[in-house]
């Protein structure tokens, strides 16, 4: 389901709330590029692109856009203080060696063990896998920002990822426009239901079992 | 010292029907994007292309597969070219993926001259893992080889005479790694200047790994995914 | 910002008995001559030290193996301290060596976080050779483990507050190698700016890696072997 | 037997004229740091040092040392035009991937194939494998420059070497001050004998056969 640019911008605002002053982040292609965005300046938080950038700065204004200065994404970006470039051996380099505190990823589907789903469609579209597995993997913290739903209307989040697995067991925490859902031990545990959003069409509309949080909050 | 700068047109005269061509660039952002028009214009084909993406349907990396003059990628993301992925559904182009960091570790392997990395088994689930197994300090690990090319290209912003190159801002990426793992490495350069003028603790790929560097004529990588 | 700079003192707070400390530095230069000292000072023992070579008996990074404190050495090259060689043939002291390029990817595999490098195996006949072999594409490789350290220290040029490092001339030798194999890294510097004053093309290590910086009280390594 | 500065020249000086004008040439610690005073700065023979850099030039005038340029020996060095620095594993990687044409190095022995010894006198003295292995491995062509005869005038030269090897079959040619000799598939080759020495004063002092080339030259 193609989220409207509210629905993006509300799912990253949430996501900015698991960042910390100083944390190392990598934002996927797609809407955690809009996380920065809801993040304080003074923060310092330095943005990893794994293009060869840490410390990526808020997007340019138009007409002030550098022909060599993207994202990942290939979005025009900017510097923040303290900024380095490095080639992609490097960068991943960072990633892999355990240096990036959460990695904000899309996903086409994520399981309820927190398998991950995002680099082909058999048949219909490849993405190709590209750092996914990677940050999957190494990073301390790994988030999903997607819409809850296909294009289909059917449920992203499964007992089991039908589509070819980018990366298995590496998922700890799935934003959408629906719901703030974290991956435990037990299962997938519903923590926040979002605006307008009810508690029922939030488990209706998810393929997998959930833990009703005794802390689960109705987010207005 | 003898200057490397030759023109566009010779230096693609190394690019041969068939060869293992690997391409420096991300997204389209630091792609020699006149040495690819050239080899578009000279008409070789066949290629094995080597590069972190599939670029653009009509930009950059991505019009070499647009004009089907690649039947072998070895690649991270082709999201950004239709074209690719449409090829490669027909059967028209094979496509092997392995995750970023780890197609970036095994060109660089390639360019600094080991055989091969060991990566851990579970990352990069995908079509491109079956290569050899090996167990080692109670794990086991994939044995990914090295990437080496026939011909690497690869864009700067200023190189000497020499072959020295800089890069600029996020048109690093991939291309000093490319730049080491060429049999042949064909630099294109914004800027030439003599040997020399280029601060020796600024170079980041030394002129020994590159052999001819050619003047851009313009035209670059855009943003764009 | 929070500033990574941090008094010597407290930086070799981190370095406690029996661990392993890397070091950066080739022949003396380019080593954190200041650390060491302090590391000295301090009384630190059973160390198991990884670097390059064993500097001097009387300079730098030598002056821990001649006052006893290196029970193991992991390195290329001892001849420049007799008292290294001494304490190996008296069993004082444990010596791997590898080759100095195989040593350079060691480290720089741990602080890439990948397990290992592949080497051929008749490259550096010595004591270290005793590895796994494994068998691929018809040859024979060692597997090399990648090297990490619990505390990595090196020496440069100029950092800013975030820890992004510049190296000067050949004293960047093995230190951006070493910068990112610490799970604690620590740079001794002779200039140190505000974050955002260093240029982001120039900098060699990212400040990713370093976990503090302090400020050197002078004294370096000289010329010498 | 410890060399003259005289000796040490001459070896040099022979062996500069294995270099080519454009080539990339790596000198071992010891004589062959000599080779670079012997060719002309106009050739753009660009010299390689496993420390880190590409492009050495010639000693500097006393008292304008740089602190921080050295070889790989540790003596103070300059740059030739179009010189650059890097990491030791960049260095290496020249090296391994086959870009260095020759590389001059000092030897403890060399057997009659070529193998190295240059490492260690086992309960005596330990120098250390250090660069040796890997650029007598890879390097396109390998020279060992040193003295004809040890220090208690045994020959360095020998059927087999005693000592540890470095690496194996590996060096292409020897220059001694009594002589230049190819290590060639049929064994030995004398092709020099330098002033003053004679040829027997040679192949009595060579710890193995000697071919003497058709075209055996007696140098002045």
């Amino acid at each position: 389901m193609g989220l409207l640019i509210d629905q993006r911008n509300m799912i990253a605002r949430r996501a900015a709330r698991e960042i910390l002053p100083g944390m190392t982040v990598n934002l996927g292609i797609g809407i955690p590029e809009l996380v920065a965005d809801f993040l304080p300046s003074e923060w310092n938080v330095m943005f990893h692109s794994v293009n060869g950038i840490l410390g990526v700065g808020p997007f340019p204004v138009q007409g002030e856009e550098n022909a060599h200065l993207s994202n990942a994404g290939g979005t025009p970006v900017t510097l923040h203080s303290g900024a380095s470039f490095f080639d992609s051996s490097i960068a991943y380099g960072m990633v892999r060696s355990g240096r990036v505190d959460v990695a904000f990823l899309g996903a086409l589907q994520v399981s309820q063990r927190g398998d991950l789903a995002n680099w082909i469609v058999p048949g219909k579209r490849v993405y190709g896998i590209g750092g996914g597995p990677e940050l999957a993997r190494y990073a301390k913290k790994v988030i999903v920002l997607m819409s809850h739903l296909n294009e289909r209307n059917e449920p992203k989040i499964l007992r089991e990822c039908e589509l070819p697995l980018s990366a298995k067991s590496c998922v700890d925490m799935i934003i959408t426009e629906r719901a703030v859902i974290e991956v435990t031990k037990q299962g997938l545990c519903l923590t926040e239901v979002m605006y307008p959003y009810s508690l029922e069409e939030v488990v209706t509309k998810t393929g997998a079992p959930l833990i009703i949080s005794e802390y689960l909050q109705m987010v207005d | 010292m003898v200057s490397k700068l030759i023109s566009i047109e010779e230096a693609v005269d190394q690019v041969r029907d068939g060869i293992r061509l690997m391409v420096g660039g991300f997204g389209g952002i630091g792609t020699p994007v006149s040495l690819i028009d050239m080899i578009l214009q000279k008409g070789m084909q066949d290629l094995t292309l080597i590069g972190n993406d599939a670029g653009f349907a009509d930009q950059g990396v991505g019009r070499l597969i647009s004009h089907e003059r690649v039947k072998r990628l070895l690649t991270t993301h082709i999201g950004s070219n239709p074209d690719a992925g449409r090829q490669m559904m027909e059967g028209k182009l094979e496509v092997l993926f392995y995750p970023q960091g780890i197609l970036a570790e095994k060109i660089r392997a390639g360019g600094v001259g080991l055989p091969a990395i060991l990566v851990e088994p579970d990352v990069g689930i995908g079509p491109s893992q079956q290569e050899q197994l090996v167990r080692y300090g109670g794990k086991n690990y994939v044995i990914e080889p090295a990437l080496t090319a026939d011909v690497g290209i690869v864009y700067a912003k200023q190189a000497d005479t020499y072959g020295n190159l800089i890069y600029e801002k996020a048109a690093r990426n991939i291309n000093p790694l490319v730049a080491m793992a060429g049999k042949i490495t064909i630099a294109e350069v914004e800027e030439i200047l003599p040997a020399g003028e280029l601060n020796p603790e600024h170079i980041v790929t030394p002129g020994i790994f590159v052999n001819y560097i050619v003047r851009t004529s313009g035209g670059m990588g855009a943003w764009g995914f």
